[in-house]
């Protein structure tokens, strides 16, 4: 447990120092909010219905955008050499690295977003099932995303690669995601089973994506 | 405690590296990897890491019990120094112990850096550190980190005499307290032993 | 090279299957052609456009199965490491992204008429394009990755996460209210439409399996060989 | 001369076999086009009025994104040095990654953007014009993009800092662009001067990016 | 022509490395860098390159009319070997060479990577080289592309005993073409001289 900790901390403490993480997700959220009343022009109403799909759609997007940065480094290094060594179990450690990527990308991205959906004029009705929404649904984001790194570290075309896989994972998420936060102003009745399944979802992705990326990893080592 | 291989044979991206290679290194013993470029050094210290695969043959920690993979026994020091240049040497340092499972206090961790001349260094971030004292730095986990087998590859890379000689002086301390060592080299150590394994003799050699 | 005696085994019992197949393929074709098209009668809302069926559900179905077979080869991979698996798994994939494609395309152009749009981003059709990825992303592994053991281990892995997309497609129609036609062939309590129409399209489903099978031989066979030469290359090289 | 064209092949045989590059970008684009409609739900009517500026918002992303690998790698690895110091001036050192980067970013998604603007089911009448203006925005946000690479190479927090510093001079990129491209459906005078502005940006920023990026280098390398 | 250093002073991240540095190295003849792990060597090295500041001191290459900088007439071999996995051995080397103003047909660099001993690995991916292989590859840009001055970093570090005869080799036929040659080293090459600069005797002195 103490090592799992010192993991996670190490994790953090890299991704902070290197821009990585909050600032990160932070200045690619500005970013798109700042792009997307230019793209799309100024219509309030119409931000106004976009908000909670945009928001959302915003937090995969950077998600995925940042999975090359879960094992990448260390495998560069040799650090992750070290890692797929070490007493600590494989599947552990990607439970570790994700959770970290969590805390640095999905956490802060759902906590910054109700904040941020103001800009788009969010309804506030929407602010909390929003949070609770991206905060549940980020989590199997970062184990999908740890998933697909492992899958990609250290081969070519990753990139492409990545995105093309874990996509149709990520699908399910993002339609219960929207459902669950926009169920007030729409169907509300389905806000708690949305719920529950993204629940059901990060439950799942936290029992098989670890047992497959490490893996992975495993037959990328040797 | 002896580390056993029988007829390993290793290829690398589908190619044959070596074959029918077999040795035996008991406790408090070492064995120094020699054998030109590509002859298999790094592979065969990655495979008895568990790095690699085993094409064939057997490999063994023999006259233990708990059933450890010869890798958790082990340290592998490798051409990468595995260090962080966004964290300081003594982070680095205390990071790896601890993920290695040794609680360690901020004292014992200046202690092994000044094993290997570093303690000045301490607080300073590892991408100010020259090449030789990156590679000092990711050999003051060997013994901060107590393991049984010690897998090195080309430790002494980068590292200036008076470095050199601590090294050596490390791995002197490990098979003199009933460690294991393997170590690949170009450049002679002034080691207490010097049993040798000329890798390029198994060369083409079918297991 | 005793690693390759079940391939060569294998080898010989395709060569020896693969006419017949081929033959039946044809065969079976002809036939469902001809009952669907010419045959079966049309649908009195559709039009002749009912037509379409024929290539597009048998092309659906196999769209979804030929992953299936891809995931079970992986499985087999996996756990018994068996050279065979993962070539079968290879070849599986690019047959199966043209099924695919091919239900994508006949359905886009079934939609025209009756949806009047060629695409709508419906549970389904989103499922089956995500599939379409998903094979790409599978083919893309394997090009990548030059070592062929490391390649077909990844390459398994993925194929048997990607498998949550086969049950999403299944049920998209189900779980979401969708335009699409919900199951009325494949569900429990038997089929819900006329003989008339049920057996041609139960024929041109036999008839695209059989192809399947063709094709999926023929393409086993050429990868195995391709194995061989590439390690002899290999071996000159090294020796 | 030839050794800018051997730069450029070489920068694009790196980034296709990375799969960064047409590959990246195509897997980026196909990702945003199936997280909108299931974002903002079905709606062609909306999806079709949203179509120019969700693809431009794609393109300045996806090359905002692909920015650190510009220099990132041949920092790492010690090219970047040997290119300071070898007797091409690093201006055109600098013309030549950008250029490059156009070639296997910004080029395939603009060429890309009409089709896969049918599955959002974009106004055919806008094909043509959302092709001009996307090949030529897409070269000046290559330019740079590749000044914020060489600003932020090697340093910490790069990701966040590039993507504050490129965005500004995105925004009126995206505004022209999306002038020039909705121009036909809506006010059809803009399109000229529109397209006019977005080559003046393109040939001022071939202007100014490469000796700016080249002053940033140096200073790095130093 | 001849690399003339008065008074060098040199500072990493704010740190004094050495001061009050001076020599002379005429065409023809080398000079072998030593000193501790941390002494300057490679900051010397990426110095005179025009890769790291001069904190004080003067620089210059003497007898050369034209205004070509140092960096633009030498050669510099990093730590880093400046190689792409994704290309091809043949191909890393012929980029360089054309890069560097060198139109080389793939027959030069063919024969400049059998000075190497690595003509038989020319079609596979640097991914596939072994350390030393990669060193190797770095090295054999020296003579393909012709460059008055040499600035090599640790040059042996991974080469076997082979390699390092070649590579003294070929340092020997620099020096003997009339080139100037700098080399930081811990271990010793078997070169023609034995001119050597002890950073260390500079480290703490001001310009
Ligand atoms: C690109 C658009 C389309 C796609 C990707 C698509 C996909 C599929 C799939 C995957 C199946 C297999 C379903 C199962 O076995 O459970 C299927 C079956 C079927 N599709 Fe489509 N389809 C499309 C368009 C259409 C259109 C426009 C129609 C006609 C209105 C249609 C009518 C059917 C029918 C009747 C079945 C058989 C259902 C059954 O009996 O199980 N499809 N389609
Ligand atoms: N990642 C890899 N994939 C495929 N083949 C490889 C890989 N790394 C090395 N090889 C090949 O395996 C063989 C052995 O490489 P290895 O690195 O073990 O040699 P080595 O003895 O360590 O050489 P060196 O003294 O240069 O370190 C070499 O022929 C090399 O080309
Ligand atoms: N990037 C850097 N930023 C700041 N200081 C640095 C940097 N790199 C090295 N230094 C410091 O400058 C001094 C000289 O480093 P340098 O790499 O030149 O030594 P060296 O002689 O090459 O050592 P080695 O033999 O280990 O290669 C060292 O004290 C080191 O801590
Ligand atoms: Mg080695
Ligand atoms: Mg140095």
């Amino acid at each position: 447990m103490k090592t799992f900790l010192c993991l996670v901390r190490r994790e953090l403490v890299l991704t902070l120092r290197q821009g990585g993480g909050a600032g990160m997700a932070l200045g690619f959220f500005l970013t798109v909010l700042v792009l997307l009343p230019l793209g799309i022009g100024p219509d309030l109403k119409l931000l106004q219905r976009l908000a909670p799909g945009a928001l959302w759609i915003t937090l995969l997007l950077s998600v995925l955008l940042s999975t090359d940065r879960i094992f990448g480094p260390d495998y560069e290094d040799g650090s992750l050499e070290l890692m797929t060594m070490g007493p600590m179990p494989l599947e552990l450690v990607v439970v570790g690295k994700a959770f970290a990527h969590w805390l640095g990308t999905g956490l802060p991205l759902a906590v910054l977003a109700p904040g941020l959906g103001v800009l788009l004029n969010l309804d506030s009705a929407l602010f909390l099932p929003l949070l609770a929404a991206m905060v549940l649904g980020s989590l199997s984001l970062s184990l999908l995303a740890s998933l697909g790194a492992a899958v990609t570290v250290g081969i070519r075309k990753g990139g492409m690669i990545v995105s093309l896989l874990i996509l149709p994972l990520y699908v399910p998420i993002l339609i219960f995601g929207v459902a669950a936060t926009s169920a007030v102003i729409g169907v509300p009745e389905l806000m708690g089973p949305s719920m529950l399944i993204l629940a059901a979802i990060s439950l799942v992705s936290l029992v098989v994506a670890p047992v497959a990326a490490a893996a992975a990893l495993r037959s990328h080592m040797t | 405690m002896k580390l056993i291989a029988k007829d390993l044979e290793c290829q690398r991206g589908g190619r044959h590296v070596f074959g029918g290679m077999s040795f035996e290194v008991p406790a408090g013993s070492g064995l120094l990897l020699k054998g030109p470029n590509g002859s298999g050094k790094t592979s065969l210290l990655r495979m008895i890491a568990g790095l690699g695969d085993i094409a064939a043959g057997t490999l063994e920690l023999d006259g233990l019990d708990d059933e450890l993979t010869i890798g958790q026994r082990a340290h592998y020091v490798a051409h990468q120094n595995a260090l962080k240049t966004a964290m300081s040497v003594e982070e680095n340092l205390t990071f790896w112990a601890r993920f290695m499972g040794v609680a360690c206090s901020s004292v014992d961790v200046r202690e092994h850096l000044a094993r290997f001349d570093l303690e000045r260094l301490a607080g300073y971030s590892a991408a100010l550190l020259s090449a030789g004292q990156r590679r000092r730095l990711a050999l003051s986990r060997l013994e901060l980190v107590p393991r049984p087998v010690w897998l090195l590859d080309e430790p002494s890379v980068g590292l200036d005499a008076a470095s050199v000689e601590l090294l050596a002086a490390a791995m002197r301390r490990h098979t003199e307290g009933g460690g294991i060592l393997l170590a690949s080299t170009h450049t002679d150590l002034a080691l207490g032993f010097n049993d040798t394994l000329d890798l390029s003799t198994f060369a083409g050699r079918a297991a | 090279m005793q690693k390759y005696a079940n391939p060569t085994r294998f080898n010989a019992i395709a060569g020896a299957v693969l006419p017949w197949c081929a033959g039946l393929t044809v065969l079976l074709f002809a036939v469902g052609l001809y009952l669907g098209l010419v045959e079966a009668p049309q649908d009195y809302q559709q039009g002749e456009t009912v037509r379409i069926m024929f290539v597009h559900v048998p092309a659906a179905w196999m769209a979804m199965a030929t992953y299936t077979v891809m995931a079970l080869a992986s499985a087999v991979a996996i756990i018994w490491r068996h050279p065979l698996a993962d070539v079968a798994a290879k070849t599986a994939a690019p047959i199966g992204a043209c099924f695919t494609f091919l239900a994508l395309v006949t359905g886009s152009l079934w939609g025209k008429p009756m949806w009047g749009t060629w695409w709508v981003w419906d549970a389904r059709l989103t499922s089956v394009f995500v599939l379409f990825l998903l094979y790409l992303g599978y083919i893309a592994i394997w090009q990548a990755i030059e070592e062929p053991t490391r390649a077909a281990r990844i390459a398994a892995i993925v194929a048997l996460v990607g498998f949550v997309n086969i049950p999403i497609i299944k049920f998209s129609v189900d779980w979401w209210n969708s335009l699409h036609q919900p199951a009325s062939v494949l569900k429990v309590g038997g089929p819900a439409i006329h003989s008339s129409i049920l057996i041609p399209l139960l024929i041109m489903a036999v008839a695209y399996t059989m192809l399947f099978l063709t094709l999926h031989l023929v393409a086993m066979r050429t990868e195995i060989m391709k194995r061989r030469i590439h390690n002899m290359e290999r071996a000159e090289v090294a020796g």
